[in-house]
């Protein structure tokens, strides 16, 4: 029952399939498939999106003392369709002095990568649309399209905001991409494959109680919460939102957006957190595995979304906590922070990998990784805030 | 340590956030169309006509004085003087205005108006949802829709209300003791009927 | 025609309009981007005869071209810090102007 | 000869000559992305995974946003409003590339010794090209990495103004020496 529950999408995939194939050549089989996995991830993505506005907005809301929407429908829960409304209906206004084919492309140029990126994430067992050999290579470098998306958003506008807030992404996302690639290269070493499939299955099964995820070791613990942050600044979300800084640059690159391109842009970006919160899950929570032996049986699906659905709503807490950092704080932070802890979990790993199993090897690396977490931090604070900021003008 | 005000912080929003499910008094927003706060007794948005007794186009305490049509700096205030004196609630006879016309759109609720009448005959109401598809028709108020009962001016502004009343009263009372006084000086003779007058205007 | 015939065609094509770009910009940008389209040409070869050859097996082609693009990343990153350098010197990056030996 | 193969060389072909000839430099730049992520495309197609993803992850996720950034940073750079993008000599300098170009094309099709190209579908897991990474060729990534570190160290150098240098320099241009984005 319970495997029957858990197969109940693959087997309704291969059911439809081979109910078409009786209309179509058999040749088509394959295309089918395809296309059937990604109708059913676009539909959840997207719903999943349109359910994280109205989260956010709810969450934000509770932690400021407020309600948050509650007018559309019961609790506010058709919030999204009304908004959805509102943005195709909307006038799309495109400046007179803008490039009009940049400005035009920048935003599918966004989405299209980011929903790419999806589709070698494990949502469940036997769930996912393409088990790619180098998935995570994949993962990363249809990323990488997004910083070129920013850009051609920031410059195309011809605004000086958007401008300064194209540059202030790209060089965000830059730094902070050498951080998040080496704390999943850790995973990489220990599952030995780039495999996303493969590394979840790393991750299966049970040692008494614990699962054997790799955020119950010192390293993964390290890297997830270094992934995570470098997720963040990615994703360009709070308080790593200075490219998009309302205050100071009035919505940066996507402020000459309006209408549908800007919630195009806006998807983008929340489908780009949702890929990279599942990343960090595929990477070091486990994936689609259950945390406690005796509720296994609840579908492999259920566990992936829950996680995201956590990850999601620790990112919303966080935003509605930490304030916005410094463009100087953000740079030390990255370059002088998470780069070289990053670098020390990786030598970290791989004293985990070649050190005999039991409690040594646990104590080496956490006393490791504490005492550069500890050195690095103390530098970081003394130099008064995450480092001193100089002006070049207002001295 | 870094990282510490980061935890800090986490805890007091968590604690806002759940606090917010469980101490109603935390949540200080008022669910506006289903729950209203009641009116101060200063508020104001914009005038209308106080009327005496039942029938409101005999009791409108106006005059047609024209004396606010005078005063009001965005001159949205129209007012057409009726020729003749018609009776009013108690049977006097008085002049009433034949057209009393305010636009909304053009007043900015500054109680000039109100402060100026000598028969406290206008005063401001606290309605505010005026809104309407029909800027030129419904924000232009006729008579029909300024003229309001005494009684609700006592609902909605209750301790000024109540002076008025006296003060009126007491106008009428004086007013009354000043004409028997008349009829009683009358008979007498005439002559001296200003001179007490004179120290209580002054 | 066979499809390493066609791939190679591809390549020579990007060959030739890379060369171009490199001989005839003004812009020292337009250069370095013709230049790079020159180093992808080749790259492109080296998959095509790994895909096509006698011996696949021994991945040399692919190992070839992953070195080749760090080279190409290290080249472009040298090449535009180079640019910048000059832009600053002689504060134009048009090469019909950059024509005097004296700094 | 397929369809896949047709739009993605096609692609790559109409990216990298709107590269050479645009007006404007970004759009070079941009044109440039869609050329190289094309030929990702081609490695792809040529099933070549890994090098497709290594060169995405490198052209356009690095490569093209660091001429972006060098065209901002050079102001007046991304656009040539006096005459044609192009040498003087941009004549002699086209004749030459389509003769080369005209050269190897002929070389291919003449060839005889490409005729019998095989059909094969190689296969390149990843897990092959790490082991010959860290045995066969380890001399030679090891040497990469010497020279990516080097190429690191002399990119920061050479663009780098040294501040006593530059306030003795440009004193009286101080103003404008701060690139204007």
């Amino acid at each position: 029952m319970a495997e029957k529950l858990d197969q109940i999408f693959v087997q309704a995939k291969h059911e439809l399939v081979r109910w078409l194939l009786c209309h179509v050549p058999g040749a088509w089989a394959e295309v089918l498939s395809a296309l059937l996995s990604i109708a059913t991830l676009l539909v959840a993505f997207a719903a999943l999106f349109a359910l994280t506005t109205l989260l956010e907005r709810k969450g934000l809301g509770r932690i400021q003392n407020r309600y948050g929407p509650n007018r559309v429908g019961p609790f506010g829960l058709l919030q999204p369709v009304a908004d959805g409304i509102k943005a195709l209906t909307k006038e799309d206004v495109v400046p007179r002095a803008a490039d009009q084919v940049v400005h035009f492309i920048a935003p599918l140029v966004l989405v299209v990568p980011v929903f790419l990126a999806l589709a070698v994430l494990p949502v469940g067992r036997n769930m996912v649309v393409v088990d790619l050999d180098a998935g995570l290579l994949f993962f990363f470098a249809v990323g990488a399209a997004t910083e070129l998306s920013v850009f051609m958003a920031g410059w195309s506008s011809r605004n000086k905001y958007s401008l300064l807030g194209a540059m202030r992404a790209i060089a965000q996302m830059i730094s902070y991409e050498v951080p998040l690639i080496l704390s999943a290269v850790t995973v990489v070493m220990m599952a030995g494959s780039l495999s996303t499939v493969r590394i979840v299955e790393v991750q299966a099964g049970f040692s008494g109680w614990l699962p054997h995820w790799h955020v119950l070791t010192p390293w993964g613990l390290a890297g997830f919460l270094l992934f995570l942050i470098a997720a963040a600044a990615e994703a360009n979300r709070c308080p790593f939102d200075l490219p998009e800084g309302e205050s100071e640059i009035i919505a940066g690159y996507y402020i000459e957006y309006s209408g549908f391109k800007f919630a195009l842009f806006f998807l983008g970006e929340y489908i780009g957190l949702f890929a990279v919160s599942g990343l960090a899950i595929t990477l070091f929570l486990g994936g689609w595995t259950a945390p406690l032996p005796f509720v296994q049986w609840v579908p492999s699906y259920v566990w992936f979304f829950l996680k995201l659905l956590s990850l999601i709503a620790f990112f919303i807490w966080v935003r509605g906590t930490l304030p916005r950092l410094r463009m100087d704080q953000l740079m030390s932070f990255a370059w002088k922070f998470m780069l070289p802890l990053s670098l020390i979990n990786l030598l970290a790993a791989g004293l985990w990998r070649f050190l005999p199993e039991g409690l040594t090897r646990w104590a080496f690396c956490s006393l490791l990784l504490a005492a550069a977490y500890i050195g690095l931090g103390r530098s970081l604070v003394q130099r008064r805030n995450l480092g001193r900021r100089t002006y070049r003008f207002a001295e | 340590m870094l990282g510490e005000g980061i935890i800090k912080g986490l805890a007091e929003t968590g604690r806002n956030f759940l606090g917010s499910y469980f101490e109603p008094d935390r949540l200080v927003t008022v669910q506006y169309p289903e729950e209203r706060l009641p009116a101060p007794e200063t508020a104001r948005t914009f005038p209308f006509l106080v009327y005496d007794g039942d029938d409101w186009q005999k009791g409108l305490r106006c005059v047609a004085c024209q004396i606010c049509e005078k005063e009001c700096p965005p001159q949205c205030i129209y007012i057409v003087k009726d020729i003749t004196k018609k009776p009013d609630y108690i049977g006097k006879l008085q002049f009433q205005p034949k057209v009393f016309d305010i636009d909304l759109s053009v007043c900015m609720s500054c109680q000039i108006c109100v402060e100026v009448c000598p028969f406290d005959a206008i005063k401001m109401d606290v309605e505010f949802e005026l809104s309407t598809t029909d800027r030129f028709g419904r924000l232009l108020l006729h008579k029909a829709e300024l003229a309001k009962p005494n009684e609700y001016y006592h609902k909605i502004h209750p301790a000024e209300a109540a002076e008025v009343d006296a003060r009126l009263a007491a106008e009428k009372a004086k007013a009354l003791a000043k004409t028997q006084a008349d009829a009683a000086g009358k008979s007498v003779s005439p002559k001296p009927a200003l001179k007490p007058l004179a120290p209580a205007s002054g | 025609m066979t499809p390493l015939h066609a791939t190679l065609l591809v390549s020579a094509l990007l060959f030739g309009v890379g060369l171009a770009g490199a001989l005839a910009r003004r812009n020292a940008i337009g250069v370095l981007i013709g230049i790079e389209l020159m180093f992808n040409a080749a790259n492109l070869n080296f998959i095509a005869f790994w895909r096509y050859g006698p011996h696949p097996e021994a991945l040399t082609g692919i190992l070839f071209v992953l070195f080749s693009i760090a080279i190409a990343a290290a080249e472009a990153a040298v090449g535009l810090a180079l640019i910048i350098a000059l832009y600053r010197h002689c504060r134009t990056v048009h090469l019909d102007k950059v024509n005097s030996l004296k700094g | 000869m397929t369809a896949d193969f047709l739009i993605l060389s096609l692609l790559t072909l109409v990216g990298a000559v709107a590269a050479v000839s645009l007006r404007n430099l970004v759009h070079c730049a941009l044109a440039l992305a869609a050329a190289l992520a094309g030929l990702a495309g081609l490695y792809l197609h040529l099933q070549a995974q890994f090098v497709g993803f290594a060169q995405l992850l490198v052209y356009v996720g690095a490569v093209a946003i660091l001429i972006v950034f060098a065209i901002l940073l050079t102001r007046g750079s991304d656009s040539e409003p006096d005459g044609p993008p192009a040498t003087r000599g941009w004549v002699p300098g086209a004749g030459l590339a389509a003769a080369a170009a005209g050269l190897v094309v002929a070389a291919i099709l003449s060839s005889r010794a490409l005729a019998p190209s095989l059909q094969s579908s190689p296969e390149a897991p990843v897990r092959a090209i790490g082991e010959q990474l860290m045995t066969r060729y380890v001399l030679a990534l090891e040497l990469i990495g010497i020279l990516l570190t080097a190429a690191l160290i002399g990119a920061v150098i050479i663009a780098m103004t040294l501040p006593s240098r530059r306030s003795a320099e440009h004193k009286p241009q101080s103003r404008t020496s701060i690139p204007d984005l």
